[in-house]
């Protein structure tokens, strides 16, 4: 039986939170499933927005960070455009993947691909300040062991000199560095 | 003379005639001040005017002792004409003059300049005395010229004439040295800036119209004062204010307060009080200047007389500069039937409030 | 009229055909763009769903470096359009973050400058007209689909270029191009670009959805100024199709590649050639190469 | 003068001693803390904003306390000498409210307003008042929140000024 | 000798709680003339206008202060109390310590002292009051509807059977409004028209109504009882004494092919035309935007020439007629709202996407398809069909945040007609909360689910979109947490009820107030829901707010009865605090006579002593029967001659003097 007063209790501060870095008001939402109902990738999801909503209203947010939905969010924002309450839904997703994140949270093995190339991305940009495609998708064969993923495409992309060999390093690097390290200080993230 | 123009005293049920016949400036014009033959003619008009019953009095101004001053007299018969005079001393607006003669039976006729036309025209629009009760005769002022600018230019010496020229001035002292200035010098401060020194609406003019002095000098001060912090406006006012000693002469003399039971002579509502603190002067002075903001003709005679030299013009002249940018009305009293533009609205007047 | 150029990642690399097209239509238009010296990735979808600071902090660099240039920045890439337009929104509401950022980049940033994609460049400072009069080979009797997709509409306030649900701009420089435009019910509906590679499955089944209603509104081929999303359409069409046991064959193009063709310009420049679905079969059949 | 039968002589006209009411605690001073607190006083149109007011009241929206409420018919009815009243007996911020212009029960008595301190404010602003202390604002009947957003805002703007020196005349 | 009573009201806790009444009275006691001050816990009930009663005959009260609630809810009351206790009821001020101080206040300390002031003010100011008498008004016992739907009619025939003069103006060519479009009505699923027809024709010949049908409301002056309306009776083109209605001219009329707006667009109609079959009054009309006559100046003239009684007449112009009221009732209905912000739903881009009113078109008998639900598309009978509520309605984000409050009802009862003209039908509908407050209505819905299969999915449609031959309702159904999809031949949104597109204009024109969607606002929702914030203007039906047919019905003739009310007395109670002139102070300026909204003031012609000799002169004088009391004029006059009783310079400044200190 789940204590409604005590979670809603416990879990008031969690959503605050999250209102509070989605710029949003979840107590807002009347469930109308809008969200949901518009959201392209909703059938793979475990639980779509609108459940999430009314798991941060009823205090029961931390569930949600379990949940494979936050990574499968392709952040579209159909959703937050639909909304007739005007609530953030897609930044609310977003807080909650960054929380996920920042409060080291074990991240569902179907969806840890997405984490996988997240930290990938931000790796490239962080050594040579813009993305290294061909470096993103050996990286990705190597962490998920899919060695043979869409070969048949990598190799015509290279004959048409759309996959360069070596990554194009721009001159500010240092000021990349320097900025993921003053970002990782002022969030004192997990990274 | 020329015909009067009738116009309509308040009609049952319709107060106000849709639109006063403005008078044409007749063709009939007399010699100009400068002109020897100016005063001959003008005691002519007006003997012939009392003479012919036209007009049963007529306010004009005398000889006095102190030839720099000459006084404000109010003639009845024609023989009285003979000691009439004019000339560039006539600084006092005698247009108020009017309000006594309200329910006089007959015509009163006035010698005007500039200025004290446009009184008489604000008046006749505030219904204080109908227009085919006055007799305008309009003079195309040259310029006043400031007796007290006069005396300090002659030093010690006592000024016993001035002869005024078209632009200089010959100031003959007690002792009988002479000595020549330019007029601009010596000429009142309003009449420095004065843009419109013909009568608007008169049934005889003397003199060609003069053009008149076009200077910003005050705009710019007003402008100057609006650039100030609130601060610094607030420090510049207190200073003016304290020293009004509420003989309430710009009252008195304003062509545009007619009421004879002024806010400021009532004990119930009580709105000022005795005590002269800054509160009480503050409700004074701005009080004064919003009731008459809208009806102001501009003349600045209440600059002009005020014993302690309050700025009133810089008052007057910012509520006049609001009014005109905010409605695009025409100056008070240059056009005959028109009201305050503050009784009046239009759909697409700006808006200060959110 | 002189602007900015962020070229984005996608635009070096795998969208190069997007950038040759790009530069040479605005060549063509009288549309000066001088690439903004020695820029960075704007993080795409991964900065800012890892860090709000991260999401920010990367086009603000960029606009930074713009600011000083003095000149408003054009962003073909829909993608690079949406972070950039957001963090000047963001940094705009609220000062605090704009001076957190300021001291991230170690660079000042005002906020005087604007962010358009290169479709607003086209029609609010070109303008349809001078399109119009310098059509060469008119896109006569060629189809299309002017597929908008997420980021370059969404959500207001954001991006302002086109209405979230219903936009017609791309539409419209397509139509001043003399091509026919298709109106179908998908324009705005997520192709999944962002799981390409971590969720391939699921971008077969929305571009499926997508191609199904374009073919069935009778498209002949699809318009889009998305990097991501003419990348996810077209590697993905052939494994959408055997999963909806039907074919079609849709060329992805870039609008700025039709726009050349029709602005006369050589077939051979526009990397006709780099695209899964061969698009020229289409183009030569409708005799515009 | 606490006098409960009075039994003074019936003047017909109030003195100004008799104003003085020594229940109220002293202008300015708020009962709880003693800090100062600006007096403002808002005259609204008893159609329009005094009835925005009332349904403020009606949907228990909060606003500060400072703002004091003089009813009058129509906005046309506000006298700008009431404005230097009130300032004279010690208030420290002005507000007049009325019916969005086209909305005035009275047809156009808000379009004379209007005109009346378009003029007025400019004036105010110029002999010295500083600007953010007098303020107009059209509120319906409808717009409750408005009222208390409009309240809430000028009274933080009065409180940011100090106490108004300016007029100051309190006994 | 002023002797004030102060009277604390505790309104049970909605003052007291937040106030500290005891310490007001207390406080008020201090104040100058006040000789009694006590609390009691209702002041507006019959005791506690007792108490003020039994205390002005024991302290021989001759002024009250009542601090209560706002003077909007019971000015009146405490007014009439203090009257029968024999003291002039304009000598009793109102201080409003519960919604502009209790209420909105929260800290008691500071709540008190500002009650304190606002009782202080209120004393101040009735120290200043001087008796005033309300004079009588004429009242011109006509009444004007605006609108000629189902609430202009009950209201017009409640009034005409209690025997005054009712004008009826309604702008369409009949009468009839919204509810003529409708098939049937919930709950009861009787046929509209049935029980709506009876009623036009009795409108139509009813002695007392007159019907002015196309025709719009040109300008209102004056002001209650004494109304002055120009009417802009649009030319018809056909004389209507004349015309018989025999319908040889819309039948035989060449342009057949015109949009019928009366059937949504659906159907056709000619040039010349009616509404619908049972049309008052049954004359028709000429479309002349669309009339080949006009547009090719003096062609065709086909419908002169088969007219039997020759009652066309081509040259008639729009005539402004002018007539005087007493009393005018607002019923102009409402329109659905026309969705353009919902691209993602498709109304107007796809055919087979329609409102609810163009369901009942399809549906009803008169309408375009004779009553066979045929899709617009092709025409073909739909074997499935998607009701989506709250379109547009509760949607803060665009701009309409309130709840229709019909469309549940109305699309249950839809759904129900669908399936009983075609059984094999599948009627789905989407729907957030369905509300049922009414008698009989959740019965109803319940019918709708049990008897007639109709299936209700919770969830708010996210995207509607043609696949092949059909359209794609998408959304999520909450209950199951689960995306679907269901394939829809039609698609029926219940769009939101709003006011018309002319409402706030025409809200002007007539001098009453409106709310943030332009729905008219009522005095008070809940004392007095039909009657306007400006005397004499009574509002019925959807204008004032959405609702369904009986409640329509039942605030017409709630508005009927008030008018009845007022033309019932002999003359008019006029607004006793009105201005009046010093004449001695006048000095005959006129500057309040062109900002008197009413053309109240006049000359007046007076005699006065100057010293030994009479003289005459003119002074402004305010005509009592067309003053408002607005009190523009009193701010004009410079010296304050002009003065407004009930609220003079002397009463404000006390206020202003006492809320300061």
């Amino acid at each position: 039986m789940l204590n409604l007063q005590a979670t809603i209790g416990a879990g008031r501060e969690f959503t605050d939170e999250i209102n509070h870095e989605a710029g949003t008001d979840i107590n807002r939402c009347y469930q109308c499933g809008t969200c949901s109902g518009g959201c392209p990738l909703f059938y793979a999801m475990d639980i779509g927005p609108r459940q999430v909503m009314r798991l941060l209203q009823t205090g029961l947010g931390e569930e949600a960070l379990r949940a494979r939905s936050i990574w499968i969010c392709a952040t579209c924002d159909t959703c937050t455009v639909r909304c007739p309450r005007e609530i953030n839904v897609a930044g609310v997703m977003e807080a909650l993947r960054i929380q996920a994140r920042r409060r080291g949270y074990r991240i569902p093995a179907a969806v840890r691909k997405v984490r996988i190339l997240t930290d990938l991305f931000l790796g490239s940009v962080r050594r040579s300040g813009r993305i290294f495609e061909l470096g993103l998708v050996q990286g990705m064969k190597m962490r998920t062991g899919e060695l043979l993923k869409d070969v048949g495409m990598g190799i015509p992309m290279l004959l048409k000199g759309k996959l360069s060999l070596r990554p194009h390093r721009i001159r500010g690097r240092a000021e990349i560095e320097r900025i993921y390290r003053k970002v990782q200080e002022m969030e004192g993230g997990s990274r | 003379m020329s015909e009067a123009i009738k116009t309509a005293a308040p009609v049952e049920g319709e107060p106000m005639p849709a639109e006063l016949k403005t008078a044409e400036i007749p063709t009939r014009r007399g010699p100009a001040p400068g002109d020897p033959e100016f005063l001959g003619a003008l005691r002519d008009c007006c003997r012939s005017l009392l003479a012919e019953g036209h007009v049963q009095r007529i306010i004009a101004y005398r000889e006095t002792p102190d030839s720099l001053r000459p006084e404000v007299a109010f003639f009845a018969s024609p023989e009285e004409t003979g000691d009439l005079v004019w000339d560039l001393f006539c600084n006092t607006n005698i247009c108020k003059y009017l309000l006594d003669y309200r329910t006089f039976e007959g015509r009163i006729g006035v010698v005007v300049k500039g200025c004290d036309a446009r009184g008489v025209v604000q008046l006749i629009n505030d219904m204080q005395i109908p227009r085919d009760k006055v007799e305008i005769i309009g003079i195309c002022c040259p310029g006043q010229i400031d007796p007290a600018k006069v005396e300090s230019a002659a030093g010690e010496a006592w000024v016993s004439r001035v002869v005024a020229g078209p632009d200089s001035v010959e100031i003959v002292t007690e002792e009988g040295t002479e000595m020549r200035v330019p007029l601009e010098s010596v000429l009142t401060d309003r009449c420095l800036s004065c843009r419109k020194p013909n009568p608007p609406v008169a049934d005889v003019v003397f003199g060609e119209d003069q053009k008149g002095r076009i200077s910003d000098e005050v705009f710019e001060q007003i402008a100057e004062l609006e650039r100030m912090s609130s601060a610094e406006r607030d420090a510049f006012w207190n200073r003016h204010f304290e020293r009004c000693i509420r003989c309430f002469a710009c009252r008195n003399v304003c062509p545009a307060c007619s009421c004879t039971k002024c806010v400021f002579d009532q004990q119930e509502p009580d709105w000022l009080a005795g005590e002269r603190n800054q509160a009480n002067q503050h409700f004074f002075q701005i009080t004064r200047a919003v009731h008459v903001s809208g009806r102001c003709t501009g003349c600045e005679e209440c600059d002009r007389v005020c014993p302690v030299g309050i700025p009133l013009r810089l008052m007057n002249k910012k509520l006049w500069k609001d009014v005109k940018d905010l409605f695009d009305s025409p100056l008070p009293g240059t056009k005959l039937g028109v009201r305050s533009p503050l009784v009046m609205w239009d759909p697409k007047d700006a808006d200060s409030f959110e | 009229m002189k602007l900015a150029y962020y070229p984005g990642c996608s635009l070096c690399g795998t969208a190069r055909e997007y950038n040759i097209s790009t530069i040479k239509v605005s060549e063509k238009l009288g549309i000066e763009l001088e690439e903004i010296p020695d820029w960075s990735c704007c993080g795409a979808t991964s900065a800012h769903t890892s860090s709000p600071l991260l999401g920010v902090a990367l086009p603000a660099r960029n606009l930074a470096i713009a600011e000083e240039m003095g000149l408003d920045v054009a962003a073909p890439c829909a993608a690079c359009y949406h972070n950039l337009s957001a963090a000047r929104v963001k940094m705009d509401r609220d000062h605090l973050l704009r001076k957190r950022i300021e001291e991230i980049i170690d660079r000042k940033y005002r906020g005087k400058v604007k962010v358009l994609p290169l479709a607003e460049v086209i029609l609010s400072r070109v303008g349809l007209d001078a399109v119009r009069d310098s059509l060469v080979h008119p896109l006569a009797g060629l189809k299309m689909a002017a597929y908008y997709g997420c980021l370059m509409v969404r959500p207001k306030g954001i991006v302002d270029f086109d209405d979230p649900e219903n936009p017609t701009k791309l539409d419209q420089i397509m139509e001043a191009a003399g091509g026919e435009m298709v109106d179908w019910s998908h324009k705005t509906e997520c192709c999944g670009a962002s799981l390409s590679l971590t969720g391939t499955e699921l971008c077969v089944d929305l571009v499926g959805r997508i191609l199904e209603r374009a073919a069935e509104e009778g498209a002949e081929c699809i318009v889009t100024a998305c990097p991501f999303c003419q990348a996810n359409l077209d590697m993905r069409q052939a494994e959408a199709a055997t999963k909806l046991k039907t074919d079609f064959r849709l060329p992805v193009l870039y609008f700025t590649q039709l726009l050349g063709i029709a602005l006369g310009l050589p077939a051979g420049e526009l990397g006709l050639d780099s695209h899964v679905v061969d698009p020229r079969p289409l183009l030569r059949e409708k005799g515009l190469i | 003068m606490p006098v409960n039968e009075s039994a003074a002589a019936e003047a017909e006209m109030m003195t100004e001693a008799e104003m003085t009411t020594d229940g109220a605690s002293g202008a300015g001073a708020d009962a709880g803390t003693g800090t100062w607190e600006p007096r403002i006083v808002a005259f609204c149109c008893n159609w329009c904003s005094y009835a925005g007011a009332d349904l403020a009241g009606t949907s228990r929206k909060q606003y500060p306390a400072n703002i004091r409420i003089v009813r009058v018919p129509c906005s046309g009815r506000i006298n700008p000498q009431y404005i230097l009243r009130a300032f004279q007996r010690g208030a420290d911020g002005v507000m007049v409210a009325g019916c969005h212009p086209g909305d005035c029960h009275y047809t156009t008595g808000n379009y004379y307003t209007r005109r009346r301190f378009s003029v007025v404010q400019r004036f105010l602003e110029y002999v010295g008042l500083h600007p953010d202390r007098f303020s107009g604002h059209w509120i319906s009947g409808s717009e409750g929140e408005k009222f208390v957003q409009t309240a809430r805002e000028f009274t933080e703007k009065v409180r940011s000024l100090g106490p108004n020196e300016k007029m100051r005349d309190v006994l | 000798m002023k002797r004030i009573g102060v009277f604390v009201c505790h309104c049970g806790t909605n003052i007291a709680a937040t106030v500290d009444v005891e310490k007001v009275a207390e406080s008020a006691r201090h104040l100058p003339h006040v000789v009694f001050a006590t609390t009691y816990k209702f002041m507006c009930a019959d005791p506690g206008q007792k108490l003020i009663a039994d205390a002005i005959r024991e302290h021989a009260l001759n002024r009250v202060v009542v601090a209560a609630c706002s003077p909007h809810m019971h000015e009146r009351t405490f007014r009439k109390a203090v009257e029968r206790a024999g003291v002039n009821p304009y000598l009793m001020e109102v201080a409003n310590v519960r919604e502009q101080c209790s209420w909105v206040h929260r800290d008691k300390p500071v709540g008190t002292e500002k009650a304190a002031a606002l009782v202080a003010a209120a004393v101040a100011k009735v120290a200043r009051n001087v008796p005033l008498e309300s004079g009588k008004l004429p009242v011109e016992r006509r009444a004007l509807v605006v609108g000629g739907g189902i609430a202009g009619i009950q209201a017009a025939l409640d009034i005409a059977e209690s025997g005054y003069h009712v004008t009826i103006v309604e702008r369409e060519q009949s009468v009839g409004g919204r509810m003529a479009q409708l098939d049937k009505t919930f709950p009861t699923l009787d046929c509209s028209s049935c029980i709506l027809t009876p009623k036009m024709v009795d409108v139509g010949h009813h002695p007392m109504i007159e019907i002015c049908s196309y025709s719009e409301i040109e300008s209102v002056e004056g002001y209650v009882g004494n109304f002055e309306v120009t009417i802009r009776r649009k030319a018809t083109s056909v004389d209507p004494d004349v015309c018989t209605g025999c319908g040889e001219c819309w039948n035989r009329c060449p342009v057949k092919k015109l949009p019928s707006s009366f059937n949504m667009d659906l159907g056709h109609r000619p040039a010349i035309y009616v509404d619908f079959p049972q049309a008052i009054p049954n004359v028709p009309v000429i479309d002349r935007a669309n009339c080949t006559y006009y547009l090719r100046d003096g062609k065709c003239r086909v419908c002169e020439k088969v007219c039997p009684t020759k009652a066309i007449d081509f040259t008639l112009e729009d005539r402004l007629v002018k007539e005087r009221f007493g009393a005018i009732v607002m019923a102009t209905g409402f329109q659905t709202a026309s969705l353009q912000q919902y691209p993602e739903w498709g109304l107007g881009t796809y055919p087979d996407v329609v409102t609810g009113l163009h369901f009942e078109r399809l549906v009803s008998s008169t309408g375009p398809t004779e009553g066979k639900i045929k899709r617009p598309s092709d025409g073909k009978e739909p074997k499935s069909v998607v009701f989506v509520l709250c379109a547009g309605s509760r949607d803060e984000a665009r701009g309409r945040s309130y709840c229709s409050k019909a469309c549940c009802m109305y699309s249950a009862k839809q759904a129900i007609l669908l399936r009983e003209k075609i059984p094999q039908a599948q009627a789905h509908v989407f729907y957030m909360d369905i509300r049922t407050a009414g008698k009989d209505y959740e019965e109803f819905y319940m019918r709708a689910k049990e008897e007639y299969g109709v299936n209700y999915i919770r969830g708010r449609v996210a995207k509607v979109y043609p696949e092949k031959d059909h359209l794609v309702v998408r959304g999520e159904d909450t209950l199951l947490g689960r995306p679907v999809a269901v394939e829809a031949d039609m698609v029926v949104l219940a769009a939101a009820i709003e006011p018309r597109a002319d409402a706030a204009a025409l809200a002007q024109k007539v001098g009453i107030s409106y709310n943030r969607d332009h729905f008219f606002s009522e005095a008070h929702p809940k004392l007095r829901p039909v009657e306007s914030n400006t005397g004499g203007v009574f509002l019925a039906g959807c204008c004032q707010g959405p609702k369904d047919i009986p409640e329509t019905v039942a605030q017409a003739s709630a508005a009927a009865a008030k008018v009845v009310q007022m033309f019932s007395k002999d003359a008019l109670v006029s607004e006793a605090q009105l201005a009046s002139v010093n004449e001695a102070w006048c000095i005959g300026c006129f500057l309040c006579q062109p900002v008197c909204p009413y053309k109240a003031i006049q000359p007046k012609e007076i005699e006065e002593r100057r010293g030994r000799d009479k003289i005459k002169r003119t002074v402004s004088s305010v005509n009592t029967g067309l003053c408002q009391g607005c009190g523009a004029c009193a701010v004009a006059c410079p010296s304050g001659a002009m003065r407004l009783n009930g609220f003079t310079d002397e009463q404000i400044l006390a206020e202003v003097d006492a809320v300061c200190l």
